[in-house]
C-alpha cells in the first residue's frame, strides 16, 4: 500500500483527535475529560494544518486550546465540590439516558445523512496564494457588518451571563 | 560561516534523497533532524543560561557566583542537573497523579515548540510559517494549561494559588503582548517572521516603534513568569507557587522549560525589534546569538533588581495601563502609515 | 485633669475604693493592690480618668499559696507609671480579663493561661499561645515536673 | 459579588517569609484576606524557666538569644534591670562602650529589617547589599566580643573586656561610610516603585489602635506618636545624648519602613557622640560573686530595643536566682496586631505586614 506522508498526517491526527475526543466522554475525573478536550482541539488544528490552513489552525489553537479551554477548566475546578474521580459518571437516571439516546441518534443520522447526500468535489486545491488576505478581505471587507454584529451580540452575551450569575442590583 | 548550517541540511537531504526516498520524506526525515537540533541548542543555552544567570546575580548582589566547578564554575550547571536527575522523584499520595506527572512534559514541548518558527539565521528557520508570529503567540498561550495542571494536580493550596495567578496573569498579558506586535506586522505587512526580518534591512523596528517595544517587553516579562511579575512563583508568598510539590527532575523540567521560553521571547524581541539575524560583518546566526543574549541580560537585569509587583496591580496594569497603551500605539502606527503613503514616502 | 499628679490620683482612688485598695510603693513603682472582682473597675478608671493607656506587662507569679499577677501602666505620651497587683488564690486561679479595657491583655492573658494556668473570665479565646493545644500542665508553675 | 467559598491557607511555620517559626492561619477568599490567626510557640524554650535554675549571672547568654539579630539590647536590658534592683553604679567608660554597643546593635537589627523586607517583597538583592553593611558590624561585635551575632557582651555591673584599638578605626569607619550606604538603599529599595506600591498604604495601623494594643518601638512611632523609651524615661547615659525621633505620619507600612531606616542615622549620631565623649576608666565595677537580691525586691526595667519596649520583670526571693523573670517581648506584643493590619487586604499584603512588623520568633516565643 502506498501512503503519502499527508496521508499519515491526516491518519494519524484523526486518529488521535477521535482517541481524546473518545476520552473526553469516557473519563470519570472532569477535570482529565477537559484536559482531554485541549488534545482533541489540538488535534483537529492538526488537521487543519495538513490541509494547508495555516491559519485557522493557529486561531483554533489560540481561541480553542488556550483560551476557551482555560474557561472550561476554570469553570470546572469553581463549581466541583467533590471526589473529582466521581464527577463524569455516567447519569444513572433513565430519562436522563433515553434523552441522550435520542440525542446521539439524531446526531449521527444528520451526519451520516449529510455527508451521504452531500456531492463533495474529488480534489479541493489548496487555496492559492494569500490565505490570510482572502480571509482579511472576506472578514473585514465584505463581512465587516455581520462580523462587528456578531461581536456585539458576542459581548451583549458575556454582559447578560454576568449579570444573570451575579444578579442584578435593585433599587 | 555563513552558510555552514544551511549547507549541512542541504547535504543531508541530498544524501537522503539518493538513498532513494521521495523529497518529502527527506524533508520530514529532515524536520526531525532539525528538531533534534533545536533540541540540543535549548539544552545547551540553558545550561550556559543558568550559568550566567547565577554570575550575573552574583554581579548584581556583590557576590562571585559560583566559582569552584570548573573555570568560573561553568560546570555547575552540569552538576546540577546530575543531582537533580538523580533525586528521588516524589509524587504526593493526594496528587491527580496523571496530571501532576504530565503537566511538566507538556510545559517544556511547548516551549521547544516555539524555535520552531524563530529565524535563527539567514534561511535557518524549522518551518517559514506564512503566519510564524500568530503561531509564536498561540504556541505560547499553552502554556497556561500546562501551569493550570501543574497546580490542579499537585492537590495544593499553594500550588493552585500559583497557577491562578498564572492563568490570570498569562491570560491578561497576552492581549497587549499580541497588539503591541500588530504594529511591527502593520509595518513589515506579513506575519511571516522571515519577512520581518527582512523589512528591518535599512531600519530596526525598534526605532519606529518604541512605544511597541517597551509595551511588548514588559509583557514578555509577565508571559515569562519573571521578576518583577513571578507572580506564579512567588517563592516569598506562595512558597514555590505551582511547583511547590515537584522535586527533582520534574522540578527541573519547568526550570528548563522557563529558561527555554527566555530564550525563545527573547530571540522573538530581536527578531521583531532588532533587526533579527542581520548585521555587519558575522555570520547572521552569531548575530541573533548576541542580541538574544543582551536582550537576556536585561531581563536578568530587571529580575534581580525589582521587588515583586502585587497581583491586583498587576492585573490593573494590564488591563488599564498597558492594553489602551498598545491599542493607541497601534491606531498610530495605522494613521501614520497612511499619512507615509499619502506623502508618498513608503 | 490639668496637671498630672500621682499622689492626688492615688488619694482620689483610695477614697473611692476605700479598704478595697491597698497602696504600696517601693523605689520604682507605686503598686495598687486590689481584689480581682474590683480590678476592671480599677483599670477601666486608671485608663479613662488618668490616662494610663499603655498597658505594658501583665505577668503572673507563682506564691505557693496564692498567684499574683501584675499589671504595668504607663501613660503615654507623659509617661507616668503605676502597677496594678492583684492577688488569687492556688485552688481558684480565676479573675476577669480587662480585654475590653486594654486590648493588649489579649495575648499577655493568654499566655498567663498558658504558662501559668490561670483563667481569666470573659476573655473571648482563653485557649493556649505558646505551648501545643495538647500540653499537659502549666510550666511556670512552682510544682510543675521538670524532666530531662 | 458571586458567591464564593471562603478557604483557609496556612502561612508557615514552614514558609521562606515568616522569620523563623510564625504560622499564620489566614481565611481567604480567593486572594484577599478575611481573617488572619497568629500561632506561636514554634521557638519556644521556655527561657523565662530556665532563669528560675540559673544564677542572675548566669542568665545573660540566654538574654542574648532572645534577640538573636541585637543581642546586646536583650542582655543590656537585663543587666540595667539587675543593676537597678541591686543598686549597682556602672562605671562611665562602660556605660559609653554599652551605648556605642545597643546602638551598633539597633543599626544591625535595622539592616536586617530592611533587608529581609526586601526579599520578603521579592527584592533578593536587597538583602545581600543589607548584609554587607551589617557585617562590619558583626565584625566589630566579633572584635569585641568573639562573638558575631549572641555577643553576650553585657555583665551585671559592666561590660565583659575593654574594646580593642582596632575597634575605634572600624566604627569610625562605618559610621562614614553609612551615609553612602543609606544612599544605595534608597535607590534600591526605598525609591523603587514597585516596592512603594506594595507598601504604601498597605497594613495601615491607627495610632488608637496601636496604644490600645501595645504596639510599641519603630512600630509605634510610625503611627506618629513621639514615644521612645530612651527619651520618655532615660535609662543608662541617653540622657546625655542629641538625637531626634523619627515619627510616621499613616502608620502604614511604608511609614514603618522610613523610621527605621530613619533610626538608623539617628543612632549613628548618638554613637559618634558616645565614641567622642568615651572616657577611659573602670569596664566593671566590683560585683559580689554572688548576687542576692533581698526577698520581695522586685523591678520592672524596659529598654528601647530595636522592636520596640523590652521589659524584665525581675522578683528576687533572696537567694541567688530569680524567683520569677518575665519578658516583656516587644515582638510578641506587635505581632498582635498584625490580623488588624491584614484584615480586607491580599494575600502578598500580609508577608509585608509581617516584614514591617518586624518580629523576631526567638524574642516573642522565648
Amino acid at each position: 500500500m502506498d501512503i503519502s506522508l499527508a496521508d499519515l498526517a491526516f491518519i494519524i491526527l484523526a486518529g488521535f483527535t477521535l482517541l481524546t475526543a473518545l476520552g473526553v466522554v469516557l473519563f470519570k475525573n472532569i477535570v482529565h475529560s477537559a484536559i482531554m478536550l485541549v488534545f482533541s482541539f489540538l488535534g483537529v488544528a492538526g488537521i487543519y494544518f495538513t490541509m494547508h490552513a495555516g491559519f485557522l489552525g493557529l486561531v483554533q489553537i489560540l481561541v480553542y486550546a488556550g483560551a476557551i479551554s482555560v474557561l472550561i477548566i476554570f469553570a470546572i475546578m469553581l463549581v466541583m465540590n467533590q471526589d473529582p474521580e466521581k464527577t463524569n459518571l455516567p447519569s444513572p437516571n433513565i430519562p436522563n439516558i433515553m434523552a441522550g439516546t435520542y440525542l446521539t441518534i439524531l446526531l449521527v443520522g444528520a451526519l451520516v445523512g449529510s455527508i451521504w447526500f452531500t456531492s463533495f468535489p474529488e480534489k479541493v486545491a489548496p487555496v492559492s496564494g494569500d490565505e490570510l488576505g482572502l480571509l482579511t478581505g472576506l472578514m473585514l471587507g465584505d463581512y465587516v457588518i455581520p462580523l462587528e454584529l456578531a461581536a456585539l451580540l458576542l459581548l451583549v452575551a458575556v454582559v447578560g451571563a454576568i449579570i444573570l450569575a451575579r444578579g442584578a442590583e435593585h433599587k | 560561516m555563513e552558510h555552514w548550517f544551511t549547507d549541512i541540511a542541504q547535504a543531508l537531504v541530498n544524501w537522503l534523497m539518493g538513498l532513494g526516498l521521495s523529497a518529502g520524506w527527506a524533508d520530514f526525515v529532515l524536520l526531525i533532524v532539525q528538531w533534534l537540533c533545536i533540541v540540543m541548542i535549548v539544552t545547551i543555552n540553558v545550561i550556559i543560561l543558568i550559568w550566567l544567570e547565577r554570575k550575573v546575580s552574583g554581579f548584581i548582589q556583590l557576590r562571585l557566583g559560583p566559582n569552584r566547578l570548573g573555570p568560573y564554575g561553568a560546570f555547575q550547571t552540569i552538576a546540577d542537573a546530575i543531582k537533580l536527575l538523580t533525586k528521588e522523584d516524589i509524587i504526593p499520595s493526594r496528587t491527580d497523579k496523571w496530571i501532576f506527572m504530565t503537566a511538566p512534559l507538556f510545559f517544556i514541548v511547548v516551549s521547544v515548540m516555539l524555535y520552531a518558527v524563530i529565524p535563527m539565521g539567514d534561511g535557518m528557520q524549522v518551518v517559514d510559517f506564512n503566519v510564524g508570529l500568530l503561531y509564536f503567540i498561540s504556541i505560547g498561550s499553552l502554556s497556561t494549561i500546562c501551569l493550570l495542571m501543574a497546580g490542579w494536580g499537585s492537590n495544593n493550596k499553594w500550588s493552585m494559588l500559583g497557577a491562578m495567578r498564572a492563568v490570570a496573569q498569562m491570560i491578561s498579558y497576552e492581549i497587549p503582548l499580541a497588539i503591541s506586535l500588530l504594529g511591527v506586522v502593520m509595518i513589515a505587512g506579513s506575519l511571516r517572521l522571515s519577512d520581518i526580518v527582512v523589512a528591518q534591512g535599512n531600519i530596526w523596528f525598534v526605532l519606529l516603534q518604541p512605544i511597541a517595544f517597551i509595551t511588548y517587553f514588559i509583557a514578555a516579562t509577565a508571559e515569562l513568569n519573571r521578576g518583577p511579575f513571578d507572580m506564579p512563583e512567588a517563592e516569598q508568598e506562595l512558597t514555590a507557587g505551582a511547583y511547590t510539590e515537584y522535586t527533582g527532575m520534574r522540578w527541573a523540567l519547568f526550570f528548563l522549560a522557563e529558561y527555554t521560553n527566555l530564550v525563545a521571547v527573547s530571540a522573538l524581541c530581536a527578531t521583531m525589534f532588532f533587526g533579527g539575524w542581520q548585521g555587519p560583518g558575522l555570520p547572521s546566526w552569531l548575530w541573533i546569538i548576541i542580541k538574544t543574549y543582551l536582550i537576556m541580560l536585561v531581563f536578568m537585569w530587571m529580575k534581580w533588581t525589582f521587588p515583586r509587583i502585587r497581583m491586583d496591580h498587576l492585573m490593573s496594569f494590564s488591563w488599564k495601563i498597558l492594553l489602551p497603551v498598545s491599542l493607541a500605539n497601534l491606531v498610530l502606527t495605522g494613521f501614520g502609515l497612511e499619512f507615509f503613503k499619502w506623502m508618498g514616502w513608503w | 485633669m490639668d496637671v498630672f499628679n500621682l499622689e492626688a490620683m492615688l488619694q482620689e482612688l483610695q477614697q473611692e475604693m476605700g479598704e478595697k485598695l491597698e497602696i504600696d510603693e517601693d523605689a520604682f513603682f507605686t503598686y495598687l493592690k486590689i481584689d480581682a472582682q474590683d480590678l476592671p473597675a480599677l483599670m477601666e478608671t486608671l485608663r479613662q480618668r488618668y490616662g494610663f493607656n499603655h498597658l505594658a506587662n501583665l505577668c503572673a507569679v507563682d506564691y505557693e499559696e496564692e498567684f499574683e499577677l501584675v499589671y504595668h501602666l504607663y501613660s503615654i505620651p507623659d509617661n507616668y507609671k503605676v502597677a496594678v497587683k492583684v492577688r488569687v488564690s492556688r485552688n481558684k486561679a480565676e479573675l476577669p480579663s480587662i480585654m475590653d479595657i486594654y486590648p493588649t491583655a489579649d495575648w499577655q492573658e493568654r499566655e498567663a493561661y498558658d504558662l501559668m494556668g490561670i483563667s481569666f473570665q470573659g476573655h473571648p479565646n482563653l485557649v493556649r499561645i505558646l505551648l501545643p493545644d495538647d500540653f499537659a500542665g502549666h510550666p511556670l508553675r512552682k510544682d510543675f515536673k521538670k524532666e530531662g | 459579588m458571586l458567591q464564593t467559598d471562603q478557604y483557609i491557607i496556612n502561612i508557615g511555620p514552614q514558609h521562606p517569609s515568616t522569620h523563623g517559626g510564625l504560622h499564620v492561619e489566614a481565611l481567604m477568599d480567593g486572594e484577599n484576606v478575611v481573617d488572619a490567626i497568629v500561632h506561636l510557640g514554634y521557638v519556644h524554650r521556655s527561657i523565662e524557666k530556665i532563669a528560675e535554675s540559673r544564677t542572675y549571672p548566669q542568665f545573660v547568654p540566654y538574654a542574648s538569644r532572645l534577640d538573636y539579630l541585637a543581642s546586646h539590647l536583650p542582655t543590656l536590658g537585663y543587666c540595667q534591670a539587675v543593676e537597678k534592683m541591686m543598686g549597682i553604679e556602672v562605671p562611665e567608660r562602660a556605660e559609653y562602650l554599652r551605648v556605642i554597643m545597643a546602638e551598633f546593635s539597633r543599626i544591625s537589627s535595622h539592616l536586617i529589617f530592611i533587608g529581609s523586607m526586601a526579599i520578603d517583597l521579592g527584592a533578593t538583592t536587597g538583602l545581600i547589599y543589607c548584609l554587607r553593611d551589617r557585617e562590619r558590624i558583626m565584625d566589630m561585635f566579633e572584635m569585641t566580643s568573639g562573638q558575631r551575632m549572641i555577643a553576650s557582651y553585657m555583665r551585671i555591673g559592666g561590660i565583659a573586656e575593654d574594646v580593642p584599638e582596632t575597634f575605634y578605626a572600624a566604627a569610625r569607619s562605618f559610621l562614614d561610610d553609612l551615609p553612602q550606604m543609606i544612599d544605595e538603599y534608597n535607590g534600591l529599595i526605598t525609591g523603587n516603585e514597585i516596592l512603594q506600591c506594595r507598601i504604601k498604604g498597605v497594613g495601615t495601623l491607627s495610632a488608637e489602635d496601636a496604644i490600645a494594643y501595645g504596639v510599641t518601638g519603630p512600630n509605634l512611632r510610625a503611627c506618629g506618636i513621639d514615644y521612645d523609651i530612651r527619651k520618655a524615661e532615660p535609662y543608662g547615659i541617653y540622657d546625655r545624648f542629641e538625637f531626634d525621633v523619627p515619627l510616621g505620619t499613616k502608620g502604614d507600612s511604608w511609614n514603618r519602613y522610613i523610621v527605621r531606616l530613619e533610626e538608623i542615622k539617628e543612632s549613628a549620631r548618638i554613637i559618634e557622640q558616645a565614641l567622642d565623649a568615651l572616657p577611659q576608666g573602670d569596664i566593671r565595677t566590683k560585683v559580689p560573686r554572688v548576687l542576692k537580691p533581698e526577698s520581695g525586691w522586685e523591678i520592672y526595667h524596659r529598654i528601647e530595643s530595636s522592636k520596640g519596649e523590652l521589659g524584665y520583670y525581675i522578683v528576687a526571693d533572696g537567694g541567688n536566682k530569680p524567683y520569677r523573670l518575665h519578658v516583656r517581648a516587644p515582638s510578641f506584643i506587635n505581632l498582635m496586631v498584625l490580623p488588624i493590619i491584614s484584615r480586607g487586604g491580599k494575600l502578598q499584603d500580609i508577608i509585608a505586614n509581617i516584614a514591617t512588623l518586624d518580629p523576631v520568633l526567638g524574642e516573642s516565643d522565648r
